[in-house]
């Protein structure tokens, strides 16, 4: 038989992946340390000019630099994405525990809060936030945690239930582990075969999440740059000046995709939850 | 006689191994195999787990994951070389010519479907033209004939079952049946009978003989249990490392082996079964027993929604005395609520009804709902794959119950893991290993030594060496009851082995349907059981292991 | 190996479910290939006369939902757009700003100016038939003055004090106190007494019938055969189509499907000249940065002139409007005419340094921190806000945006005056009164909370005077008091720019926010 | 029948919740309905009277109070905007909305299968890679971003169908299926990436099953194997996991048809929470988290139907 793969997928993804997500990581410190232009500054004679070697990918229909709000963008977006999956799962992660280790009328409860939170359109939910406390970075980071925190909750709760009955589970809880550090000491590791994957998924929705936001005018507050935000206002100078969203565009399937492969490649490597033995 | 017949099948030279492509590498696992199989012969292929076995009898039918490649050798069978046929040839043969069942009998059934509609599929997937009254009327009789057959007394509802509704050795008969209905010639038996209890594993032994017998049939046995296949095949491969060390008869095998596997292999199942001295118990009536439980009951709540709940009651009205310093015998069938009662001592869920004192003292009384407190036990699980975290590293678990009982100086409890380690015998660079890098033994050791590690004054062990290989099982027993003599812990030894329970425990509590139904020292209940479902236990077990009981009666 | 034939095999093995999804898929291609269809074409009936095509339909692009159809409580600008091709007043605007007589054929005004006379045009007929009456003329003014029920729908007219028929085709309007500049509120639409509920049977005299309203998709609007000016309309059918919004508009006007949309940007405009016409025209619209007169930091007037030396107008324009705006220095736009006052231009110009010194004198030279409110929902005050930002910024005056709904603006800014700062269009009927009267500090469209007893008295002034020419000297003094005391940023009055496809001809660009579609045809 | 009537209590339940924090909201956002209708040159007695006339005076708990009786005999109220019964309103759009999200969810099957049979055929090899490479690209744009580039290659340039136009399903109900597939492809194109995901593992660990190993044993083909086994098994996790798709996809039409300009019943939530429209916006979010806590309800059924385990316990 002829092997086809000379390198192991493993390998091959983390490549792949640690190339995408270290471009966007580099970006966000290029942006710590030096900005080619002022993300804000508005110049008339720059107004769409195409990529040249002055701004590398071009300007918008503001004549602002499109490079620099793209490092602008990367690191609004992965701020926000990166909170916004901490709060989701701070708040699942608490919910789901006491739902799935109690079990019973608590869970009852907590799960037909979630099940509510998860019935509302998730756009829709964050929509009423924005509009009750303003938009705003902080609040879409709210409003998102609140909108994915109970698929959070889910993957906790179903977590805590398959392990809770797992013999080492019994076996700590024998040798006398109270509760709160039975489950953030004994079980939470063991979540994470579950929780990476769904982390991944999260940082990507919560990504795109706040660039459908921001198409709907309630993401990031202009002037400031998110990646979803250049989309939104690149969108009707498509064929004018493409570059204004294929540059942002790239960034987030860099993103995304880097976030995947990684992910992709630590789960084969570590044969967690997956077919191969 | 039988050697006098045909050979059905002829290996030859046969190596196999696996590519790992996260690793690049291809690594042997199967050296040279040579073994032939004639018409109507059993015979028998024993190892350890990673030996081999099942992996021959994967590549005789054909069953191979992907990354395995045949790097040598040829199957012959019925004259054909197996390897060289396409893959369509080789499936026609499956199910026709060649049957094969499987270890687990749950997991062997897809879960959706009815074992008729499974049985049916052997009978469509080989539909042959030549034959006219092939229509869906005679395969059904065809099928509940065949159920019959094997032992079905009630055909047609097995025939309409889906897999959960019946039992394991339910299950495991109709697989039997499924793999006879084309009448094949060959039937790979892998681990058939493993996962299931002692009477009904002497069922589908005895099953699996007759059949044998009455079909003319060419049985390839794979088992990890040296007595068993002893019993029923007529001649016995012994695999260790990837590669048949010893192909005797079974007397010669026991007799005169000729590898110090085998030997090695035959010394461990018998020194589970040579009587010790065992520990002098006081059990006169003046001497309080160690654990005193009564009346107890107790059961699950199915909370439907809301609070309305169904009571289900598992246990009822238990009486059960454990002394100090003994190891008593706890048997019976699954679901008796065994595991019920180790939970309850355990303290993982409270009884509805009844008392639990230790040593006199009154712990718990669950009719007044009393605050209970929990006895000082220790648990060790019959899964030793199961029962280690396996984020954690050894050293880490064996700390934990130290450092949540804040019971001494950081340095100290090193210390006390360190020492814990050596008394259950395991290095103490394994303190710093994560489950998954050690084997069963040792993590059934670590299992052991992290309920020793506050020094409890019971230790429950479930089943603790029935997932283990055969030379594995007789260290770990060694080591319980080293433990036991040495320590003084007491133990309540949960098994289905009876010839284990026999050699180690003082006494012995049989119990069915949540009650004991009958308590006693080892010799009285073997000998003389007082219920039926006693002397059944003790029948099963006899005629399971009859030779293997000689030998040691003679010794 | 073996698994490599699983899939294939299956499609070879007929299985039933493998089968639906194929078929399927081929469904998929088929219908997104042929599926969609031009739901009509235009069907026209040629009556050629100068070039003119007779019949016919035109899709207008909208982006509001219209939401009242009765002509009398209608508010919002978007309503007007429609409603204006369905009813008519007794005067009506012209796209060159005049009002000319309309169901009336002539009108007087006394000397005192308490008094208008109005002869009534004979022949008109409503859209269910009905001939108009005086009858319905003095209904039509009566419910909307408020004298039937109390409460004026039209507050413009509340100051009427009778309505009365006083000869053959004569109707009598007489007012409480002498007001000249009542002409323009005459378009008030006269609707049929008979019609119960006008607003969901929108019945009028316009040039075209109220056919159907699909809520979120469409108004659709019929010719009237029996329209009184000759030969008009020429159009048989308008769709103003609403769309979900600016961006959405636009990719239809790429792909075609909108004949004509009004309030386009300058860039946008560009990017579809090839199929479309771009016309453009003064809109009468007042975009300014309010600036809360009542809050610190804008309640010191060094503050507010700062920053009206801060903003380059021009640089603005460009960016926005690609420079198709006129800038403006008070709060009218020159497209009112007479009554502005031109002197007060170039008075404010950009001067950034001047603003940094202005703002060191009010006590921050380091700038300050401040917000800007702007309504999400209007794309072009958001641009404006982040171009000023931007102008903001570099003088040392750091302004965070925040963008809230519509709602949320008409709340907190307009009613509650809660913000620092905002940018808004003020849009004006018809009347210089309009414009101005919000500075009153009484004024309830006061928001930015604008206080001086010179304007206020000024103001009063103005409404009792009866010479035309003392009150546009009047008006300019109240021009020239915005400008003195900074009371906003006045930026500028963006041009309408109009997309119209080529074939279509006839388009008339309206300083108001109206849609005439009475003269719009096809070329030949 | 105990499980089906906990599923009710569990439905009822939800959508109780869903109408007190929709309630809730409106309770909090800062907005005025009547003046949002007459716009900023109203008078205030202009807006007084209209808030009198929409009975806008009286307390907001009553009104949700009155608003829960009459939504409890199926009446959802009228709407202040459009003066319209609600119920009339979301009868208008709710074929749109159903229509795009159908389409959508067929056509993420339609593809995600037999992308996933092709993935999982050989696990880790060249195509497996390169298909979840591919489907993950189209995750990783934003739904309206593709919805953009659909309308631009598709619709402007290729001119495949026209931009914008909208054929109500009583006029033309093939036209009006047809201009469903744009947009139902950009929400699709993303989900595929999940749905492929998802059933591409349910199948590789079906495939390990012992089960699998059985059938085979008993001489049955691959692709007996693979249709009869392993896809009927892989389908009962993957029933789950197209409940929430179904879900999403309904949140994502919400986006997608303000692009492609289709008036479903997400353009008029949007228009009823900007207009402050309380029985509208509620009306709308009932009818939405009914529809999607009914799916998940018949995701449960089916579940059980296929599942003999959850069926004869």
């Amino acid at each position: 038989m002829i092997r086809i793969t000379p390198v192991p997928a493993y390998k091959l993804y983390l490549t792949i992946g640690g190339i995408f997500s270290s471009l966007i990581l580099m970006a966000i410190l290029l942006s710590f340390i030096y900005m080619p232009y002022d993300t804000q500054a508005t110049v008339y004679a720059a107004k769409f000019a195409p990529p040249s070697t002055e701004h590398i990918f071009g300007c918008d229909h503001f004549g602002r630099d499109v490079f620099s709000r793209t490092l602008e963008g990367a690191r609004l977006t992965v701020f926000v994405s990166v909170f916004g999956v901490i709060i989701a799962m701070t708040l699942g992660g608490i919910f789901g525990s006491v739902a799935g280790y109690f079990g019973g009328w608590i869970d009852n409860i907590v799960m037909i809060l979630s099940d509510s939170v998860m019935a509302f359109p998730g756009i829709l939910l964050a929509l009423v936030f924005v509009a009750v406390y303003g938009a705003g970075v902080y609040n879409i980071i709210w409003a998102l945690g609140l909108v994915f925190f109970p698929s959070y909750a889910r993957v906790f709760r179903t977590g805590i239930r398959q392990l809770k009955d797992r013999e080492f589970i019994l076996q700590a809880s024998i040798i006398g582990v109270k509760p709160i550090r039975l489950v953030l000491i004994h079980i939470f590791p063991n979540l994470l075969p579950q929780l990476i994957p769904s982390i991944v998924i999260g940082l990507a929705n919560m990504a795109l999440s706040e660039a459908g936001m921001s198409y709907l005018g309630l993401g990031i507050q202009p002037p400031y740059a998110s990646w979803g935000k250049m989309l939104k206002d690149a969108q009707s100078h498509v064929i004018e000046a493409p570059w204004t969203i294929i540059f942002p565009s790239l960034a987030l399937l860099f993103y995304i995709l880097g976030l995947y492969f990684v992910s992709e490649g630590i789960s084969i490597r570590f044969g967690l939850g997956r077919h191969s033995k | 006689m039988t050697y006098l017949s045909e050979p059905v099948l002829v290996v030859e030279n046969l190596s196999l191994s696996f590519f790992d492509v996260n690793q690049n590498t291809s690594h042997p696992v199967l050296s040279k195999l040579n073994f032939d199989l004639r018409k109507g012969e059993v015979l028998g292929i024993v190892g350890d787990s990673g030996s081999g076995k099942t992996l021959t009898a994967l590549t005789i039918a054909g069953l191979l994951p992907e990354t395995a490649e045949v790097t040598s050798g040829r199957i012959m069978f019925e004259g054909k070389d197996l390897l060289k046929l396409n893959a369509q040839d080789r499936r026609k043969l499956l199910g026709d010519k060649i049957g094969m069942i499987f270890q687990e009998p749950l997991s062997s059934f897809n879960p959706l479907m009815t074992i008729g509609s499974h049985l049916n599929e052997v009978l469509t997937s080989h539909s042959k033209p030549q034959v006219p009254s092939d229509n869906a009327d005679n395969r059904k009789s065809k099928i509940i004939d065949m159920l019959a057959h094997v032992g079905f007394t009630n055909p047609l509802r097995i025939y309409n079952a889906f897999p959960h509704q019946i039992s394991g050795g339910q299950r495991q008969r109709a697989l039997i049946a499924g793999t006879l209905l084309l009448k094949p010639t060959l039937l790979i038996a892998d681990e058939p009978t493993t996962a299931l209890d002692t009477v009904t594993q002497a069922q589908i032994v005895d099953q699996l003989k007759r059949i044998s017998r009455s079909f003319n049939l060419s049985v390839l046995f794979i088992s990890h249990d040296l007595m068993l296949v002893e019993r029923i095949c007529d001649r016995v491969a012994v695999m260790h490392n990837r590669r048949i060390v010893e192909l005797e008869t079974p007397k010669d095998i026991l007799h005169t082996p000729t590898h110090p596997h085998t030997a090695k292999l035959i010394r461990s199942a018998r020194s589970v079964r040579t009587p010790k001295d065992k520990q002098r118990i006081d059990y006169s009536d003046e001497h309080t027993p160690l654990i005193r439980v009564r009346n107890l009951s107790a059961g699950y709540n199915d909370s439907i929604f809301f609070g309305s709940a169904h009571h289900h009651e598992v246990l009822r009205d238990v009486n059960i005395d454990i002394y100090s310093g003994e190891i008593l015998g706890l048997i019976g069938s699954s679901g008796c609520g065994k595991t019920t009662l180790t939970r309850v001592l355990t303290g993982l869920i409270p009884g509805t009804a009844g008392t639990i004192s230790e040593n006199g003292r009154l712990l718990s009384d669950f009719s007044n709902k009393k605050k209970s407190k929990r006895i000082s036990v220790g648990l060790v699980f019959q899964d030793p794959y199961n029962s280690l975290n396996p984020t954690k590293t050894i050293g880490w678990l064996l700390e934990e119950p130290l450092r949540i009982h804040n019971i001494c100086s950081r340095n100290e409890r090193k210390k006390r893991v360190l020492q814990m380690l050596s008394d259950v015998g395991l290095a103490s660079k394994y303190q710093n290993y994560l489950p998954h890098q050690l084997s069963g033994g040792q993590r059934q050791r670590v299992a052991l030594a992290v309920s020793l590690m506050l020094s409890p004054s019971l230790i429950i062990a479930d089943e603790p060496v029935s997932a283990l290989d055969s030379s594995v099982q007789a260290q770990i027993l060694e080591l319980l009851y080293k433990i036991n003599r040495e320590k003084g812990v007491t133990f309540l030894f949960i098994s289905h082995n009876l010839s284990v329970i026999r050699s180690i425990c003082n006494r012995v509590a049989i119990m069915d349907d949540g009650k004991i139904i009958e308590t006693g020292f080892i010799d009285d209940v073997f000998d003389k059981p007082r219920t039926l479902l006693a002397s059944n236990l003790v029948k099963a077990e006899t005629n399971y292991h009859p030779r293997s009981m000689r030998t040691i009666d003679s010794q | 190996m073996q698994t490599d034939t699983v899939f294939f095999e299956s499609f070879s093995r007929k299985s039933t479910a493998i089968r639906f999804i194929v078929a399927m898929m081929i469904f998929f291609v088929l219908t997104s290939i042929f599926g969609c269809r031009n739901p009509a074409e235009s069907s026209a009936e040629v009556s050629s006369k100068d070039g003119i095509r007779s019949g016919g339909e035109v899709i207008v692009g909208i982006t509001q939902e219209p939401s009242l159809f009765d002509p009398h409580t209608v508010v919002a600008a978007g309503d007007e757009e429609i409603l204006f091709n369905i009813f008519e007043g007794l005067v009506k605007c012209t796209s060159d700003g005049q009002f000319v007589p309309a169901l009336a054929t002539d009108y007087t005004i006394s000397e005192d100016a308490t008094t208008y006379i109005f002869n009534i045009r004979t022949g008109v007929k409503f859209h269910n038939g009905d001939t108009l009456t005086p009858e319905d003329v003095v209904f039509s003014l009566k419910r909307a003055s408020g004298l039937l029920t109390g409460t004026a729908l039209k507050p413009d007219l509340a100051g009427i004090k009778d309505v009365r028929i006083s000869g053959e085709n004569e109707v009598t309007v007489e007012f409480i106190s002498p007001d000249a500049e009542m002409i323009p509120f005459f378009t008030t639409a006269i609707i049929p007494e008979s019609v119960s509920d006008i607003g969901s049977t929108p019945i009028g005299t316009g040039p075209f019938v109220f056919l159907e309203y699909r809520v979120g998709e469409s108004v659709v609007l019929g010719k009237n055969n029996a329209y009184w000016q000759e030969g008009l309309p020429y159009l048989d059918k308008v769709t103003f189509k609403i769309t979900a919004g600016m961006d959405a508009a636009f990719l239809e006007l790429q792909s075609g499907s909108i004949d004509i949309f009004p309030y386009l940007t300058a860039d946008k405009a560009e990017q579809i000249k090839d199929r479309y016409q771009i016309l453009s025209g003064n809109t009468n619209m007042v975009q300014v940065l309010a600036l809360n007169n009542a809050a610190e930091p804008f309640n010191n007037p060094l503050v507010r002139q700062a920053v009206n030396y801060a903003i380059d107008r021009q640089d603005l324009s460009n960016l926005i409007m690609e420079g198709q705006s006129t800038l403006l220095t008070t709060g009218m736009s020159p497209a009112m005419g007479d009554y502005y006052d031109a002197t007060v231009d170039g008075t404010i110009t950009y001067n950034p340094d001047k603003a940094k010194a202005l703002l060191e004198e009010a006590g921050y030279p380091d700038g300050f921190r401040s917000t800007i409110k702007v309504p999400s929902n209007y794309q072009i005050h958001v641009d404006t806000a982040i171009v000023l930002a931007d102008q903001l910024a570099r003088v040392g005056i750091m302004v965070d945006i925040v963008s809230v709904d519509w709602a949320t603006w008409l709340s907190d800014v307009y009613q509650g005056r809660n913000y620092d700062s905002t940018v808004i269009a003020l849009t004006s009927e018809y009347t210089p009164r309009d414009v101005l009267s919000r500075y009153v500090s009484t004024s309830e469209g006061n928001f930015i909370n604008y206080f001086n007893s010179d304007f206020d008295s000024i103001y009063s002034q103005i409404q009792s005077e009866i010479s035309l020419d003392e009150r546009i000297a009047l008006y300019k003094q109240l021009q020239q008091l915005l400008v003195s005391d900074y009371a906003s940023v006045y930026l500028q009055d963006p041009k309408n720019i109009v997309a119209v496809k080529n074939e279509i001809k006839g388009y008339l660009v309206y300083p108001i926010y109206v849609q005439d579609m009475s003269t719009v045809y096809f070329a030949e | 029948m105990g499980y089906i009537a906990k599923k009710i209590i569990q439905l009822i339940l939800t959508l109780m919740l869903v109408s007190i924090i929709t309630f809730a909201a409106f309770w909090v956002v800062p907005g005025d309905p009547a003046r949002i209708i007459l716009g900023p040159n109203a008078t205030a007695e202009q807006v007084d009277s209209l808030s009198e006339e929409l009975g806008l005076d009286r307390p907001i708990s009553e009104r949700y109070l009155q608003w829960l009786g009459s939504a409890l005999t199926l009446n959802l109220g009228q709407s202040l905007s459009f003066k319209t019964p609600v119920n009339e309103l979301i009868a208008q759009k709710l074929p749109v909305t159903i229509a795009l999200s159908v389409i959508s969810l067929m056509l993420t099957m339609a593809v995600s299968f037999p992308l996933a049979m092709i993935a999982a055929r050989r696990p880790g090899k060249l195509t497996d890679h390169v298909v979840s490479v591919v489907t993950h690209s189209f995750f990783a744009v934003p739904p309206f971003v593709l919805s953009i580039f659909l309308t631009l290659i598709f619709g402007i340039g290729l001119k495949w169908f026209q931009v914008g136009v909208f054929i109500p399903h009583d006029r033309d109900f093939w036209g009006f299926i047809g201009c469903m597939i744009m947009p139902s492809i950009a929400i699709a194109l993303p989900k595929i990436a999940m749905a492929l995901k998802f059933i591409r593992s349910s199948i590789l660990s079906e495939k390990e099953k012992d089960y699998v190993r059985t059938a085979k044993s008993h001489g049955l083909s691959d692709a007996d194997v693979m249709r009869k086994h392993i896809l009927p098994n892989a389908l009962v996790p993957v029933i789950t996991v197209f409940a929430i798709i179904s879900a999403d996809i309904l949140g994502g039409s919400l986006i997608v048809e303000q692009v492609f300009g289709l008036p479903g019943i997400g353009r008029l939530l949007l228009q009823g929470i900007s207009s402050r429209d309380f029985p509208l916006t509620e009306g709308i979010i009932i009818y939405l988290a009914g529809m999607i806590a009914i799916v998940y309800f018949v995701a449960d059924i089916l579940h059980s139907l296929i599942d003999p385990r959850i069926r004869l316990k």
